[in-house]
């Protein structure tokens, strides 16, 4: 079976609040953190309440969560800018475009914001973000055709469903999955990577039915790492009674009611939570110059987890244990504060 | 001809003293009203709303940009044809200039070239099938951009690896962040509010402009667009003004495309994604008609400069997405409907003085 | 295409009716899904006309259908309706909603679901007629507050686990006719019984294909372009039963994608943007020609790519090759002529 | 019955931008009457009608039907209170059949439902009190002009109105058809109906007519007096508020060895044309004459290829052509059509007037990047429409605004601006005042003496005797003969008359 990333860090639930000297935060009040996703997702979700408490337990000034860049780079850049003028002053961003992303960063920064990647990296080896705190989305998508394998018991036939075929991420999930495959040594076969079907539910349910009515009885295995083509392949694969085994991505309440459920054999889940919640507070200490980045553009994973039906209870546990890790990773290690 | 008829001594005098509406009954000046009524509005409730380099730079940019992509929507309508590819003839046109930078390393300039020629190309292609078959512009158009999403996807992702060309050749990023400030010094010459790629929207309306205002060729494409058997008729080549149009539609639509990728950082395929609504929005709103024949460049970029208004004024009220669409189309709404009223007012106001 | 609308050659006027369908748009879509079907049947050597795949196939056919009749209604009084989709997947939204959150039983939420849709359709069409503001720009606006509304319904989660028997009506095939796929046919011949058959159907259609003359005939053209769009409500709001009932839940995504799908059906199959004309079995058929494209793609593992390519090309190549190979027969047999370009914008 | 007062109206006003179109007029009309109403283009007869039957709301007023004082908010109440019409302009469903138009403002209707079998019969009924034989399932897309306009006469008939507003009923038809019009006008006359009659041509307003009322300028010069009491001069006079002088028209001769402009050698067309034979000489008006439908508009669009030419040849300045389309007919052999179907050929109706003149001259216009100078267009367009009387509010105004007649004026004036070689002219007074006609009259023949070869298609019979030095005449797509037109009306009419009937004898 497959290791969680967190494996090793035990189970202290407990969000520390005071972790490595110097890394406390002072005084937050003037700080106004924007979270920025790239439009209304369910994996941007917890970012909100994750932001929320964050602003709390630290006493920052603001805390932002705004959705308006509707999966626009250009809108995405203006929404930035505004949210400045508005008086916000450190950035959490889920950049929408990863190629482009690089030059917003540059921009605000020029204008002296500590601007963060949370949740994707900049395409490429440059990062002018101050940190970036994700999970690697080539290792998720990989881990997920992993687990699919596994679950397929290590031969057959897979299938990968994802979405806009020309986004940066969605060449690196591309990517994982192949290279899960090819690790398979032959005896698992990558039938096809199904991409584009996730503009709405109804586009990525006739193609899954359209793929199981022409290929139903070769597919054993389907890894889903977009929402609407998860949703979808879940239902599909039910209805149309086969044996296939669907593995989903992210862990919004529908895809955890299919692993609860069975018809989702298993999911890979990331740490939305963590990113917030560590983001917004080393955000707030660069903000108000307590500390520093060590290296700038430093890439940090927030780690990944494979979520079934066994451990679909716990494993919030083992996920807020990475986030406190993550925490003294940033205090000990990312961060310089004096 | 030397036959002389008298004048009619029963026309009354006003006859030749051509008599025209007054100004303000005019559509553009209602626009215009209606932008700087909600920017004053929008600059009171949040002052920040006049913050020339967070708030107005990127505004100006933004409807700099949509401007030319409604400016290639008008353009194709003033035939009273539709272009349903103008996003992808974007993404096609900036894929050369990607491409002309990352793989042969020629300048910004050179770039720009290939982009226009790119699209004009693509745009040529379509209004030739249009006018040469006859088929609606409809579903030529829409076969267009598939036939486009298709090849430029297939183009990127077989020539990059994440499907966007990184290459920045010198002076993009000024065209990306420079405004009028920056370009030359004092408070004369340029505040730091209008962005040096704003020339390229400025010099499209202008050309268009000269084009539809005072050419022959552009009257000839509005008369094509009005009634195209009459237009045939009169001697006015239609076949080759549709391919005109289109050729131009495709020109335009690419330097949009150009615009979107200097303003983001990168040519990708994903340019031009969401251009369709906010091409034919701009446009319609500005006046021009759908069914062709009437095209206004100066009311296209004040539709294009409403609907951006009203989005940024909403932004800065920090209105959350769960209600964003809902007042942005409600406004518009009122805004229109004001404007509307505007409008019978001022025809009644005609009329009672006749 | 428009050249149908044009003339007919001299000759015998009566008994040409045939002769018509044959040269006419809804022939060639015909010979299209026929040609199409066959040969995608024998490239999947036989199991593409088995059962299950039938069922499969017909199935999403229902929302194309649909959607495209919902856009024909409005077209033929000479109006766009952008804002079918937004409406679409609001109303299965809030059906969704109203039955998983309020506990509402299935039997009324559909209904309401039906009314809310044919409401707004009434209020876009009233907000036209009464503002006079083109209907373009209308539409869009009721598109974007709708989908704001199904955004503050729903947020990002899907609506699921709403009524069983909702659900068994979306996927029940008796004889593997989706029940949704007959919901969609009988709406199509109920609209085009009620399109050629009814005075009010006349009227609309009177309305759409001269304005002025309609007005003059004593027929209101703005109670004509409220009907349009109220029946064109209507129709979104079987095609968002039918959606709710097939789906494995609703959310924010639903109806994102009917926009285009919703023009191409009836154009393709022949219905002028300018207004009076409809074509109930060309717009069904283009549905079936675009499904068909969803099925081969699915049959030969197609990198959509391709796919969007491939059909971009083949659609131009026909469009071009058709009419050349037209002008050839025109050159050497007995229709007519070079034809004057069709009056009328947007074509 | 007769002699009651039905529709009266006093001091109404209808306002425009920029003109008062109606600016207090009264009209009184009486049952078993047929009530002429005249005036210039743009006296405000149409706009009248319009009033009358609900499509404009009066902007001041009265309206009494029957001694009451009635609103008619639509042309739906209008009708329903017993006032029908035909409007000057034609005003079909193109894509619905004949009876469907007919019948489209009371279809025969079952709960709802429409019952197209009981729509053939009235529509048959209606077309055959008119004398019209037509295919009543045919779409009135396909039918020529003037049969669209019959199938709007049928339409008035099938309303059984008690008052009948004919605006330039027949404008576009030829002798033979006016006089069934008129022998249905006198039955609903004799019937208690009152015909409201509006035409230019006044021997056709002196042989049905009754009563009269003049407009001028929006005003009623005279109300509703007994025809009879008014010579025809009178009434030019009053329409023009002058006397009507007619000038002599400059002589003109034909150089009958010049080479033809236009010669048709035994064409055939694929509309079914067979063996037509024609030349046009430079200076030479040839008329082709017809009834309507017997294929005059369409052997023209076959020779500028709109059509196809089956058989024959056609030689322009002496040389075979094969024509594919106007264009290439205009700029390679100058070739110019002015077309009988203004509204959809014609004019541009959505675009400002100077624009719809000046289509053809800015080629000559543009200078450098194509530059066409808006003042010199206003010029060019500003000197034909006072050549031409247009009445336009400006120049800038919308074509669709004018006054029918104002609109074929623009239809013809672009053609007038233009340098063309060969002018084809389909119906070009439809609808325009005596002073204008005459003017045209003038324009056409100076045209010719300049030596502008010139094919006139008209079904005004006296327009062909005024202009034409040869008189084609054609039935059922064949040449039955061609007449010398020695300028006598009545000899002339006699001789054609003959010439068509022959064919009837012939197939009976
Ligand atoms: N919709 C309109 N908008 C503006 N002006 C109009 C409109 N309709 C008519 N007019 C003006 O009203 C005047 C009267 O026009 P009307 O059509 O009644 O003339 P008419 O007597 O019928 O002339 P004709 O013999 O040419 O048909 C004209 O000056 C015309 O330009
Ligand atoms: N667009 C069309 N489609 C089909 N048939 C047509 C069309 N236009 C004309 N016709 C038919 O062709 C015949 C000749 O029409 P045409 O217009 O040439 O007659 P015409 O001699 O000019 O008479 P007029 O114009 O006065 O009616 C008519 O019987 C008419 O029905
Ligand atoms: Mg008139
Ligand atoms: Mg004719």
């Amino acid at each position: 079976t497959y290791k969680n990333s967190d494996a090793q860090s035990g189970s202290q639930a407990a969000p520390a609040a005071r972790t490595g000297a110097g890394a406390d935060l002072v005084d937050g009040s003037k700080t106004k953190v924007a979270l920025v996703p790239g439009g209304a997702h369910p994996y941007f979700q917890p970012w909100k309440t994750a932001g929320s408490a964050a602003k709390k337990t630290y006493g920052l000034g603001a805390v932002a969560f705004d959705e308006t860049a509707e999966w626009d780079q250009q809108k995405q850049n203006n929404l930035l800018s505004t949210l400045a003028a508005r008086g916000y002053n450190a950035f959490g961003v889920f950049g929408v475009s990863p190629t482009d992303i690089n030059s917003t960063f540059a921009d605000l920064k020029s204008q002296g914001f500590p601007v963060a990647s949370l949740g994707s990296c900049p395409a490429g080896d440059k990062d002018d973000a101050d940190f970036c705190l994700s999970t690697d989305v080539q290792l998720a998508a990989y881990k997920a055709a992993k687990a699919a394998i596994a679950a397929m018991g290590s031969k057959g036939t897979l299938v990968h469903l994802t979405g806009n075929n020309v986004d940066a991420n969605t060449q690196l999930r591309i990517k994982g999955v192949a290279q899960a495959v090819k690790e398979s040594g032959g005896k698992v076969k990558l039938l096809q990577t199904i991409t584009d079907i996730d503009t709405d539910l109804q586009t990525a349910q006739k193609a899954v039915s359209d793929l199981m009515a022409a290929k139903g009885s070769q597919i054993t295995g389907i890894v889903a790492t977009a929402y609407n083509p998860a949703v979808a392949a879940a239902d599909v694969v039910k209805s149309s009674g086969s044996k296939a085994k669907v593995i989903a991505i992210d862990d919004d309440a529908k895809i955890l009611s299919g692993i609860k459920q069975g018809t989702v054999t298993a999911t890979v889940v990331q740490n939305p939570v963590g990113q917030a919640e560590i983001g917004t507070w080393a955000l707030a200490l660069l903000q108000t110059k307590q500390c520093t980045v060590r290296s700038p553009g430093v890439e940090v994973d927030s780690g990944s987890f494979v979520v079934t039906k066994a451990n679909v209870a716990g494993y919030d546990k083992a996920r807020q244990a990475k986030t406190a890790e993550l925490k003294k990773q940033f205090a000990d290690k990312i961060l310089t504060c004096g | 001809m030397t036959t002389s008829i008298s004048p009619p001594d029963t026309v009354p005098e006003e006859k030749t003293a051509t008599h025209r509406m007054p100004f303000w009954v005019n559509q553009r000046l209602g626009l215009l009203a209606l932008v700087i009524a909600l920017s004053v509005l929008f600059g009171v409730l949040r002052p920040a709303f006049l913050d020339q380099q967070l708030v107005l730079f990127p505004l100006l940019r933004d409807i700099a940009t949509l401007t030319v992509v409604a400016l290639a929507q008008m353009v194709a309508l003033s035939v009273g044809h539709m272009n349903l590819a103008v996003g992808r003839m974007a993404a096609f046109g900036a894929m050369f200039a990607g491409l002309g930078y990352d793989r042969l390393g020629v300048p910004m300039q050179v770039g720009l070239l290939m982009c226009l020629a790119a699209g004009a190309a693509i745009g040529a292609v379509t209004g030739w099938l249009i006018a040469r078959t006859g088929v609606s512009s409809f579903v030529v158009t829409l076969a267009m951009d598939f036939a486009l999403l298709g090849l430029v996807s297939l183009m990127y992702s077989s020539l990059t690896d994440d499907a966007a060309f990184t290459t920045h050749p010198t002076g993009i990023d000024a065209l990306r962040s420079y405004s009028l400030a920056d370009i030359c010094a004092g408070p004369i010459c340029g505040s730091p509010a209008v962005p040096q790629i704003a020339q390229f929207t400025v010099l499209a309306m202008l050309a268009l402009g000269f084009l539809y205002g005072c050419t022959r060729i552009g009257r000839e494409l509005l008369l094509t667009g009005a009634n195209p058997a009459a237009a045939e008729l009169s001697g006015i080549p239609t076949g080759r003004r549709v391919l005109l149009a289109h050729t131009l539609s495709g020109l335009l639509a690419a330097l949009a495309g150009f615009m979107a990728a200097a303003g983001t950082g990168t040519f990708r395929a994903s340019i031009g994604d969401d251009f369709m609504l906010p091409s034919f929005l701009g446009a319609v709103l500005g006046g021009t008609l759908l069914t062709g024949g009437v095209v206004s460049v100066l009311g296209t970029l004040l539709g294009t400069a409403l609907v951006g208004v009203i989005r940024k004024g909403l932004d800065l009220l920090g209105v959350g997405l769960e209600s964003l669409n809902i007042y942005l189309g409600c406004v518009l709404l009122l805004a229109l409907s004001a404007d509307r009223i505007r409008a019978v007012v001022s025809y009644r106001k005609v009329v009672r003085s006749t | 295409m428009n050249r149908l609308n044009v003339t007919l050659g001299q000759g015998s006027w009566g008994g040409s009716a045939l002769r018509r369908f044959a040269r006419s748009t809804a022939a060639m879509l015909l010979c299209v899904v026929v040609v199409g079907y066959v040969a995608l049947g024998i490239a999947s050597s036989g199991s593409f006309f088995e059962g299950p795949s039938v069922r499969v196939f017909l199935q999403y056919l229902a929302t194309p259908i649909l959607i495209g009749l919902a856009q024909m209604v409005a077209l033929c009084v000479g109006q766009l309706n952008l804002a079918v989709g937004a409406l679409g997947g609001f109303t299965a939204c809030l059906m969704g909603v109203l039955m998983a959150d309020h506990g509402v039983p299935a039997g009324v939420a559909v209904i309401v679901g039906l009314l809310t849709a044919t409401a707004i359709g009434l209020a876009t069409g009233v907000a036209i007629v009464g503002t006079q503001i083109n209907g373009f720009i209308v539409t869009l606006a009721t598109m974007t507050i709708l989908l704001g509304a199904q955004y503050r319904l729903t947020g990002t989660r899907t609506v699921d686990g709403y009524s069983r028997t909702l659900r068994d009506f979306g996927t029940a095939a008796p004889l593997n006719i989706p029940l949704v796929f007959v919901t969609a046919l009988v709406a199509a011949a109920l609209l085009a019984a009620f399109m050629y058959r009814t005075v009010a159907g006349r009227r609309l259609l009177a309305a759409g294909g001269n304005p002025l003359a309609a007005r003059l005939s004593g027929i209101s053209t703005d109670r004509q372009i409220v009907a349009a769009h109220t029946l064109s409500g209507l129709l979104i709001g079987v095609a968002a039963v039918t959606a709710t009932a097939s789906l494995p839940g609703v959310n924010r995504s639903v109806g994102g994608d009917w926009l285009l799908p919703s023009f191409a059906a009836p154009i393709i199959g022949g219905v002028a943007l300018t207004g009076g004309s409809i074509a109930v079995l060309g717009t069904v058929l283009a549905a079936f020609v675009t499904r068909l494209i969803d099925a081969a793609r699915a049959q030969f593992s197609l990198d959509p790519s391709w796919v969007n390519l491939l059909i971009g090309l083949v659609v131009l190549g026909t469009v071009a090759g058709g009419r050349l190979h037209q002008t050839r027969l025109e050159k050497s047999a007995t229709t007519d002529g070079a034809v004057l370009p069709q009056t009328g914008g947007a074509q | 019955m007769s002699g009651t007062v039905l529709l009266e109206c006093e001091d109404l006003v209808k306002v425009f931008p920029g003109v008062r179109a109606l600016d207090g007029v009264g009209l009184r009309l009486t049952a078993g009457s047929v009530h002429a109403l005249l005036g210039e283009n743009g006296a405000g007869k149409s706009t009248l009608i319009k009033v009358l039957t609900g499509v404009h709301s009066p902007d001041g007023g009265r309206l009494t039907w029957n001694g009451q004082q009635v609103h008619l908010r639509s042309p739906l109440e209008a009708t329903r209170t017993g006032i029908g019409v035909v409007h000057q302009e034609r005003n079909l469903i193109p894509g619905f059949s004949v009876a469907e138009n007919i019948t489209l403002q009371n279809p025969p209707s079952h709960r709802g439902l429409v019952d197209r079998e009981a729509m053939t019969a009235p529509a048959v009924a209606c077309l055959a009190e008119l004398g019209v034989d037509l295919d009543p399932q045919r779409p009135v897309r396909e039918l020529s002009v003037a049969q669209q306009q019959l199938v709007e006469i049928a339409k008035a008939l099938y309303t059984e109105s008690r008052v009948l507003l004919l605006d330039e009923p027949t404008a576009s038809l030829s002798p033979q058809e006016t006089e069934r019009l008129f022998e249905v006008i006198r039955r609903l006359a004799a019937r208690g109906a009152c015909v409201v009659f509006v035409s230019h041509k006044l021997e056709e307003v002196f042989e049905v007519c009754d009563t009269v009322t003049v407009l001028r300028d929006g005003k009623s010069v005279l109300e509703s007096s007994p025809l009879a009491d008014h010579t025809h001069d009178d009434i030019v006079g009053l329409m023009v508020g002058r006397a009507h002088a007619a000038t002599e028209m400059r002589p003109r001769t034909v150089d009958h060895t010049a080479t033809p402009t236009l010669v048709l050698d035994k064409v055939s067309t694929a509309g079914g044309h067979r063996d037509i034979s024609l030349e046009v000489r430079p200076g030479e008006i040839v008329g082709l004459y017809g009834l309507v439908g017997a294929g005059r508009s369409e052997l023209v669009k076959a020779v500028l290829g709109l059509d196809r030419i089956t058989g024959g040849e056609v030689r322009v300045h002496g040389g075979p052509v094969h024509i594919t389309s106007p264009r290439q007919a205009l700029h390679e052999y100058g070739i110019g059509y002015v077309t009988e179907n203004r509204k959809e050929e014609g004019v541009f109706l959505e675009q400002p007037i100077v624009r719809n003149i000046t289509v053809t001259v800015w080629k000559r216009l543009a200078k450098a990047l194509g530059f066409v100078s808006a003042r010199e267009e206003r010029d060019v367009a500003q000197d034909l429409v006072d050549r031409l009387g247009i009445r336009v509010t400006g120049l800038g105004q919308n074509a669709g605004e004018l006054s029918g007649g104002n609109q074929q004026k623009v239809s013809l004036a672009k053609w007038l601006a233009a340098d063309t070689k060969l002018l084809v002219i389909d119906e070009p007074t439809v609808g325009v005042d005596v002073r204008t006609k005459r003017a045209f009259h003038e324009l056409i023949w100076d045209l010719a003496r300049d030596g502008l070869p010139i094919l006139l298609i008209s079904s005004d019979l006296a327009e062909m005797v005024t202009l034409a030095d040869r008189i084609v005449v054609m039935t059922d797509h064949r040449i039955r003969g061609e007449l010398d037109n020695d300028r006598d009306y009545d000899r002339m009419s006699g001789r054609v008359i003959r010439l068509i009937h022959d064919r009837d004898a012939v197939r009976s």
